[in-house]
């Protein structure tokens, strides 16, 4: 069976450090729109960092939570496309073809983690900051819609070179720009189908939730939450 | 770039269409034979030293074959070469094993920043007017070469100033060595979070002049008086990847971690617990936990050793401390300063940490010493899960503090004839109040390296352009972060793109053409040949199991990126100092409180540091951790201070000290005392490129010169001001909401 | 083509046109011959009464069902030729299947009809010669197809004596 | 009315054919001129981006979307219920039906290319027709917009046909009162009509056909806008109620619009003795009726909202009562029930003049509608953090009048071009002697007040 990709993200270890966002930027030729787009919310982070304030001072408690496609088997995102632009590969991925896109937005609409990002205008990026341009990814041109693939480039590297190799893939071989920047080892990539993962392992830990579950979008990122402090064997 | 253009050519073809692309299509530029053979599409991966902050990160750097425009022998043209596309952690590298924070991500853009400076440039009108027109290298050396002759041969009116960020490794050997043949030279190391604090406290307590090697990973219990260990603090992945294991990497173990600060940063967000505590009273807080350990036998004090000895009244088990006594003065409840004491005796390895605006307090010294006794009184020094001191050579710190220079140099005590700038921005990075921006004019002579003009090198008569660490030779030495003892290593990751030339060749050339004593105390020709000297003398000290020869031990530095010791080296505690500790417990504040009713606390950005990075666009746009604003600054108020100020969010607000005054938009956020207010450092600069110049305020400037007591360091938490509004402002917020609960609901 | 030759009565209101109708029957005059042509409906005059029967409807009703075919087949065969899964769903989905299906039966009864339409009632036809713009104005005209040279008086008595208004004539020999 | 001849009717209602007025032709640039600037501010959206208009997230959907559904919904004036009222054979209609199934025609046209206006990349909106493409894709039959497309081209289909035969005898009325040119061009557009009792015939069977059959079209067509939004798991979109709510709110629009039509046409085009009290009378019931039923499905699915409590639900609930968004739920509210009610409900205010303004506000309502079930429901979806706002941009608002100024200026046209009441069948109805009876003692009273 093919493989599932999929992540875990343990919340008691994430510090909020927004490592992840800037990799993504890096690593997905995601372009920086400046302060007035800013302004207009269409900055585009595949991945952001969702921080929640709880109580007042001074017992305050923040909470942060990296939020980014969900990969969700039932996506919502899926059946509206009119276009098969968004739709869902072998693996798992909720794929997005830039080129079939033309802009309807709906599926920016239906998903429910608002993780979706749309191409405003054309990306610029100032001479020579093009330079930087990572060649395994396309750039995305104006009224396209796009978002975390998951970086996919790298799953498809990944294979190809085991493949060439003749070899089965090494759990945490392929490793997503967040998850290989985290300075926490809070995200953990891998593939679902294969119960030995590492990633299986924490799906299946008891900790493990989906966010907004409810929905029945079956997501493939799981969030373990953060836990409380209670002594240990020593007191 | 026209927009048009790119839309044609994105649309033809995904990225390697883009690559080429993104330029002008149909320029007519000649094409270079390539310098190195690279296969298109095949990524080489090559190691890095990540120079952005104190930490020294390993980095491994995606090198790709592109197309560039360069500048070769004074012809612009189109050249294949290797193109630095991602940094990433190094895995081998023992600080950071193989992950980096958001600043080192984003240290590709300053390779490919489109204002770096490209090429020599001298003065061309009035200074500071930022008019520099390009000069070859050699007329650009001949200048700073008669200028430093001069300064040999004439009787020096004045001497040679060099301000520097703090160096490390061969780049300060060669800066000592240039400094030291100068007959009247102050070679001086700048930072605004400089950790002169504790490098003194440690000296005084341990022997160690150098900051703390915290252990979170072995430790049960972690105390952190208002160290951004997560965010800025010292060497923030080393400790982010120590703390995930400490939360989550032992199996039925999960340490707790007590953040006290007087507002929440974004390490105090992942606290388990988060207390507030009155700005400069974390010392007074420290002693009174060591002083329930003690009264509750819980620990001898004798355990404490001579780090206690410097305390007064710490044999006596401290009397003044006791929870009851100071729980006003810190603004902590006793029973939670008695519970939290209880706790972290309870849970060995306990560990405290101080860093930050606990240490930039006039009263600093005596908070880091306080911590220091507490971490011995709870035995975690020097050992597993406690506070440890990497075994790298102590360096002798520069004596002279800006602040002093500054003010000799306008009273006319000491002449300045020549400053070199490398890689520090003082006009950015000082209080207004200390005068330097005016020194600077008055010194005849300003050379500077930096790659961009900032708010300091737009002053400069002459700029040097320094490559990008990933075109250049790199080597350090790391204090802290690693228990090993680790010296890193790093060739070019890829050519220069531009005109440039890294510091240190300069500096031996321009030592060769001035001769004498100075060309003899640099015996190498280039910045690499140093480097590699010091691995030979480092061979012949550690040896190799590996490297049979002290060139194969070079060679495999080169590939792994440095060389560190198998094993963990333990830091022995050597008795310390007996350096006069301060007396005075509690913190001094300028301002009257009762017209300058506000602590204002400065921080460190997570995105910016200290602004050195504020002219990156990822981090511009990326959303500040806690409050998310982007492309702009805040000034973080309690909302109950808001509300008694008529303030609403987004609100212009202006901050006045007894030193200056500064406007920035309100962030309303629960996490700050209702006495503090909180700024951001890293943007407000006058200049420092498209992307920041004229941005927000820089806090730095309405700071009072108090320095910490017995330090030369500024106390930067110690001033306060006044706030009233100043109309409507702008604040650009990624995140929609403070709180998860819908505020909709509260209709109902 | 040359339009056939024609005698025609035209009356000016209905009650003398049934009178003029009735005549022409009396004559023995096929109703194939007759021709009628008015500016509105007179849906209650026996001269209105002619060619009723239509299965106009039967036919609309085939339409829906071939529009409707038409429209299954569509959704169906575009799905199984570009057989893509999303958001879990089934390649072969049957509800947006049926609203295509029912939309293009729709769309299949309405165009039938109107085709049916113009095909029944010879439209569009530009070039007939055999009209008279007093039908617009009012007038009602009844009048018979190539009549025989032998019954022509006859037939513009019976159409002056109904009452008719004006009897005209288009002779074949010039 | 019964007692005006034939010829009278026809002099009265071809009046409006001959000529042109100062008055109209300034009207025309007035509204030309705004629907060109439109046409720019769409070009210039082409050009630069959908960057010009004020979406943002997580408000990915805003005026341009709001437009479609209120004039798709608009649409339903015209053909439904002509085609209603001419199975129920109302006599009273004659004079109606053409004028509104106008109104279905180019309100939908409009309506229409709002789905291309908001695209990203509207050069590519070929990509949703199903043929047989190179690139070997056929489109997604699971996404609404593609059942969109075939309903609202089945339905443009059907109206247009319906709006077009019954034209034909009056075509071939003006042919053979007209010279020249005129003569020649609407001697085409008549296809040689000769009015035998069998074209007759034929052509009141095909209406009748189509009456049916449009019926069901029209109220499938706002079904699917409907499922637009209820098809995605949005807070008070993911709804079974959307789908009667919308074709009843559309229906009660439409209403107003033909109100509004004919109450302007009545005015400039002196129909007074054409368009008569009467006929406002009872359209005003229906709105009343509309207006009734509207309220009833706001209640219900907000009582339904209210009950479940649940909260992502609750948030866009309380933001449309209390929030943000509240002045204009509580402006829709008075547009579509409070001011209406009274006047279509007090026998004395339901005149022309009372159910014109009444039908105004409910064009209002009604837009209002549409906007605060699209905005408000993206701006607060589940996680809080990504909540956001929508300011329409000058872009939108121009191509937003523009739309309204298009509809006006075509109607404007188009009775300048063909009779806006159907001559041939006021005519017919004249000879339905019974019914015309009871229509002279009806409408005298009628004129009587």
């Amino acid at each position: 069976m093919s493989h599932q990709w999929g992540m875990a993200i343990d919340l008691d270890r994430c510090t909020g450090c927004e490592a992840c966002v800037v990799a993504c930027h890096a690593e997905n030729n995601i372009s920086t729109v400046g302060e007035e787009q800013a302004e207009l919310r269409r900055a585009k982070h595949w991945i952001r960092v969702e921080r929640y304030y709880e109580g007042e001072f001074p017992d305050v408690t923040v909470k942060f939570m990296p939020v980014f496609c969900q990969q969700c088997d039932a996506a919502p995102c899926e059946p509206v496309c009119p276009t098969f632009a968004s739709y869902h590969t072998s693996e798992g991925l909720n794929g997005q073809v830039y080129n079939r896109c033309i802009g309807t937005r709906y599926c920016a609409n239906a998903c429910p983690y608002v993780v979706r990002y749309f191409n405003f205008y054309n990306p610029v990026w100032d001479k020579p900051l093009h330079l930087q341009l990572n060649p395994d990814v396309s750039v995305r041109e104006v009224g396209v819609m796009e978002k975390c693939t998951f970086c996919v480039q790298r799953i498809k590297a990944g294979e190809i070179q085991a493949e060439a190799e003749k070899r089965e893939l090494k759990d945490g071989a392929i490793q997503p720009a967040c998850v290989q920047s985290c300075p926490t080892r809070a995200m953990v990539f891998g593939d679902l189908s294969d119960p030995e993962s590492e990633v299986s392992r924490l799906a299946h830990s008891g900790r493990s939730t989906k966010l907004l579950g409810e929905l029945g979008t079956r997501p493939k990122v799981n969030y373990l939450p953060r836990d409380s402090w209670h002594g240990n064997e020593i007191s | 770039m026209e927009r048009r253009d790119f839309l044609k050519i994105s649309a033809v073809a995904g990225a390697t269409a883009a690559l080429e692309g993104c330029g002008n299509p149909d320029h007519q530029l000649i094409r270079f034979v390539p310098e190195e053979d690279l296969l298109p599409g095949i990524a080489t991966w090559k190691p890095s030293i990540c120079t952005l902050c104190p930490a020294g990160c390993g980095l491994l750097v995606r090198v790709m074959q592109g197309e560039a425009e360069v500048i070769r022998n004074g012809q612009l043209g189109l050249l294949k070469m290797g193109l630095a596309k991602k940094l990433e952690g190094n895995p081998a590298h023992p600080i950071n094993q193989g992950k980096l924070c958001p600043r080192g991500q984003a240290g590709l853009q300053v390779t490919y920043h489109p204002d770096r400076i490209k090429a020599p440039l001298a003065r061309n009108g009035p200074r500071g007017s930022g008019q520099f027109r390009e000069v070859s290298w050699d007329d650009a050396i001949k200048q700073l070469v008669s200028q430093l002759s001069d300064l040999q041969t004439v009787k020096p009116a004045g001497g040679l100033a060099i301000v520097t960020s703090p160096l490390r490794g061969q780049k300060k050997t060669i800066v000592s060595a240039f400094a030291a043949a100068f007959k009247n030279s102050m070679p001086m190391e700048f930072a605004f979070f400089d950790d002169g604090v504790l490098r003194a406290a440690n000296g005084a307590s341990f022997g160690h002049s150098l900051p703390p090697t915290v252990d979170l990973g072995q430790s049960n219990y972690v105390i952190s008086f208002g160290a951004d260990f997560l965010g800025t603090w010292n060497s923030p992945v080393a400790q982010s990847l120590a703390f995930g294991h400490m939360r989550k990497g032992r199996p039925g173990v999960r340490g707790k971690f007590v953040q006290f600060e007087p507002r929440i940063s974004q390490t105090g967000a992942s606290a388990d617990e988060w207390i507030p505590v009155q700005p400069g009273a974390e010392g007074i807080l420290a002693l009174g936990l060591a002083h329930v350990i003690i009264a509750e036998k819980l620990r001898s004090a004798s355990a404490a050793g001579h780090a206690g000895s410097l305390i007064e009244g710490w044999s006596q088990g401290l009397p003044d401390y006791a929870p009851e006594k100071i729980a006003a003065q810190t603004g902590v409840k006793s029973e939670t300063i008695t519970r939290i004491a209880r706790e972290a005796a309870a849970h060995d390895p306990a560990v405290a940490l101080i860093g930050d605006a606990a240490t930039a307090q006039t009263n600093g010294l005596f908070n880091a010493l306080a911590v220091n006794a507490l971490n011995a009184l709870l035995g975690s020094v020097g050992k597993p899960g406690g506070v440890t001191f990497s075994p790298s050579s102590n360096l002798k710190e520069s004596n002279l503090s800006l602040q002093a220079l500054a003010s000799q140099i306008n009273s006319g005590a000491a002449g300045v004839k020549v400053l070199l700038l490398y890689n520090a921005n003082p006009v950015f990075g000082t209080p207004a109040a200390w005068g330097v921006r005016a020194a600077l004019d008055k010194i005849p002579f300003i050379a500077s390296f930096g790659s961009f003009i900032d708010d300091s090198s737009a002053l400069a008569d002459l700029i040097l352009p320094d490559h990008s660490s990933l075109e250049s030779w790199l080597d350090d030495a790391p204090v802290s972060g690693s228990a090993k003892t680790v010296v890193s290593v790093a060739p070019p990751a890829m050519n220069p793109l531009h005109n440039t030339r890294s510091m240190p060749d300069v500096l031996l050339g321009v030592a060769h053409q001035l001769g004498g004593d100075l060309a003899r105390s640099l015996p190498w020709k280039t910045y690499d040949e140093a480097i590699q000297a010091s691995f030979t003398a480092l061979y012949k000290e550690k040896g190799s199991e590996t490297a049979k020869d002290a060139d194969e031990f070079w060679k495999t530095a080169q590939d792994q990126g440095g060389w560190w010791s198998s094993e963990e080296v333990k830091a022995v505690t050597a008795g310390g100092s007996s350096a006069a500790s301060p007396k005075t417990a509690a913190p001094q504040f300028d301002g009257d409180p009762s017209e300058y009713r506000f602590h204002f606390l400065p921080f460190a950005s997570q995105l910016f540091y200290d602004g050195s990075l504020a002219h990156l666009p990822w981090m511009q746009e990326a959303p500040d951790p806690l409050s998310t604003v982007m492309w702009g600054t805040w000034i973080e108020i309690n909302p109950r201070t808001a509300e008694k100020l008529g303030v609403n969010q987004g609100d212009l607000v202006e901050v006045a000290s007894q030193h200056g005054k500064l406007q920035a938009p309100a962030l309303i956020a629960p996490g700050i005392a209702p006495d503090v207010v909180a700024m951001p450092v890293g943007q407000g600069h006058e200049n420092f490129t498209r992307y920041a110049s004229g941005r927000g305020a820089n806090p730095i400037s309405i700071l009072s010169p108090v320095s910490v007591e017995g330090t030369g360091s500024l106390a930067w938490a110690a001033t306060r001001v006044k706030l009233s509004r100043a109309g409507k402002g702008k604040l650009i917020l990624f995140g929609g909401s403070l709180s998860e609960a819908s505020p909709e609901l509260k209709h109902r | 083509m040359p339009s056939p030759p024609v005698i025609y009565g035209l009356f000016a209101d209905p009650e003398s046109a049934d009178r003029g109708m009735n005549a022409l029957h009396r004559a023995e005059i096929s109703s194939k011959k007759i021709v009628v042509m008015s500016a509105e409906p007179f849906d209650d005059y026996s001269f209105a009464k002619m060619d009723h029967h239509t299965p106009m409807p039967w036919i609309a009703a085939t339409g829906g069902v071939v529009g409707g075919t038409c429209g299954f087949l569509l959704a169906r065969l575009t799905q199984v030729a570009y057989p893509i899964n999303t958001g879990g769903m089934p390649i072969l989905a049957a509800w947006p299947t049926g609203i295509v299906t029912y939309e293009l039966t729709m769309l299949g009864a309405v165009l039938t009809t109107v085709v049916t339409l113009l095909i029944t009632t010879k439209l569009p036809n530009w070039k007939s010669k055999l009209y008279d713009e007093e039908v617009s104005n009012g007038k009602i005209l009844i009048g018979v197809l190539d009549p025989s040279d032998a019954a022509r008086a006859e037939i513009e008595n019976r159409l002056r004596g109904a009452g008719a208004v004006k009897v005209k004539a288009t002779n074949p020999h010039h | 009315m019964a007692t005006k001849s034939a010829e009278q009717i026809t002099i009265d209602l071809l009046r409006p054919l001959s000529g042109i007025s100062g008055r109209w032709a300034f009207a025309v640039a007035i509204l030309g001129g705004v629907v060109v600037a439109a046409l720019s501010a769409f070009g210039y959206q082409i050009y630069a981006g959908l960057g010009v208009s004020g979406l943002r997230m997580p408000v990915f959907w805003g005026f341009y979307i709001t437009n479609f559904v209120f004039w798709i919904g608009l649409s339903h004036a015209g053909t439904l219920i002509s085609a209603i009222l001419r199975l129920a054979n109302a006599t009273w209609r004659r004079p109606v039906t053409r004028c509104a199934e106008v109104i279905t025609v180019f309100a939908l046209s409009i309506g229409a290319t709002f789905p291309l206006i908001h695209l990203g990349r509207p050069w590519l909106a070929f990509f949703l027709f199903p043929y047989p493409s190179e690139r070997g894709i056929w489109p997604n039959i699971r996404s609404p917009l593609l059942w969109d497309f075939f309903a609202i081209n089945t339905y443009l289909i059907s109206s247009v046909t319906f709006l077009l035969l019954p034209m034909v005898p009056d075509f071939a009325l003006v042919r053979d009162r007209a010279e020249g040119m005129k003569k020649k061009i609407y001697g085409v557009l008549a296809l040689g009509w000769t009015g035998t009792p069998k074209q007759w015939h034929r052509l009141e069977t095909a209406m009748h056909i189509m009456a049916i059959a449009v019926i069901p079209v029209a109220v499938s067509v706002h079904s699917i806008v409907s499922w637009d939004f209820a098809m995605a798991p949005v807070p008070m979109w993911h709804s079974t109620i959307f789908a009667p709510y919308f074709v009843a709110g559309a229906i009660f629009s439409g209403i107003a619009a033909l109100i509004l039509a004919m109450a302007l046409l009545r005015k400039f085009l002196h129909l007074e003795e054409y368009l008569l009290p009467i006929h406002f009378e009872n359209l005003g019931k229906l709105l009343l009726v509309m207006s009734l039923l509207w309220f009833y499905f706001v209640f219900a699915e907000r009582l339904t909202a209210w009950y479940g409590n649940e909260s992502s639900e609750m948030a866009v609930f309380w933001t449309t009562q209390h929030g943000s968004y509240s002045p204009l739920f509580w402006t829709m509210v008075c547009c579509n029930f409070l001011i209406p009610f009274p006047i279509l409900a007090i026998k004395k205010l339901r005149t022309i003049t009372g159910t014109a303004i009444a039908s105004f506000t409910v064009v209002i309502g009604m837009w209002l509608e549409r906007f605060l079930i699209i905005v408000p429901s993206l701006s607060h979806k589940y996680l809080t953090y990504s909540w956001g706002t929508y300011r329409p941009t000058w872009v939108e608002i121009t191509i937003t009048a523009g739309t309204f100024c298009a509809m006006a200026l075509l109607y404007m046209i188009f009775s300048k071009i063909v009779p806006i009441i159907s001559i041939w069948e006021l005519k017919a109805g004249q000879h339905l002697k019974t019914q015309a009876v009871r229509l002279v003692v009806r409408s005298s009273e009628a004129g009587a007040d």
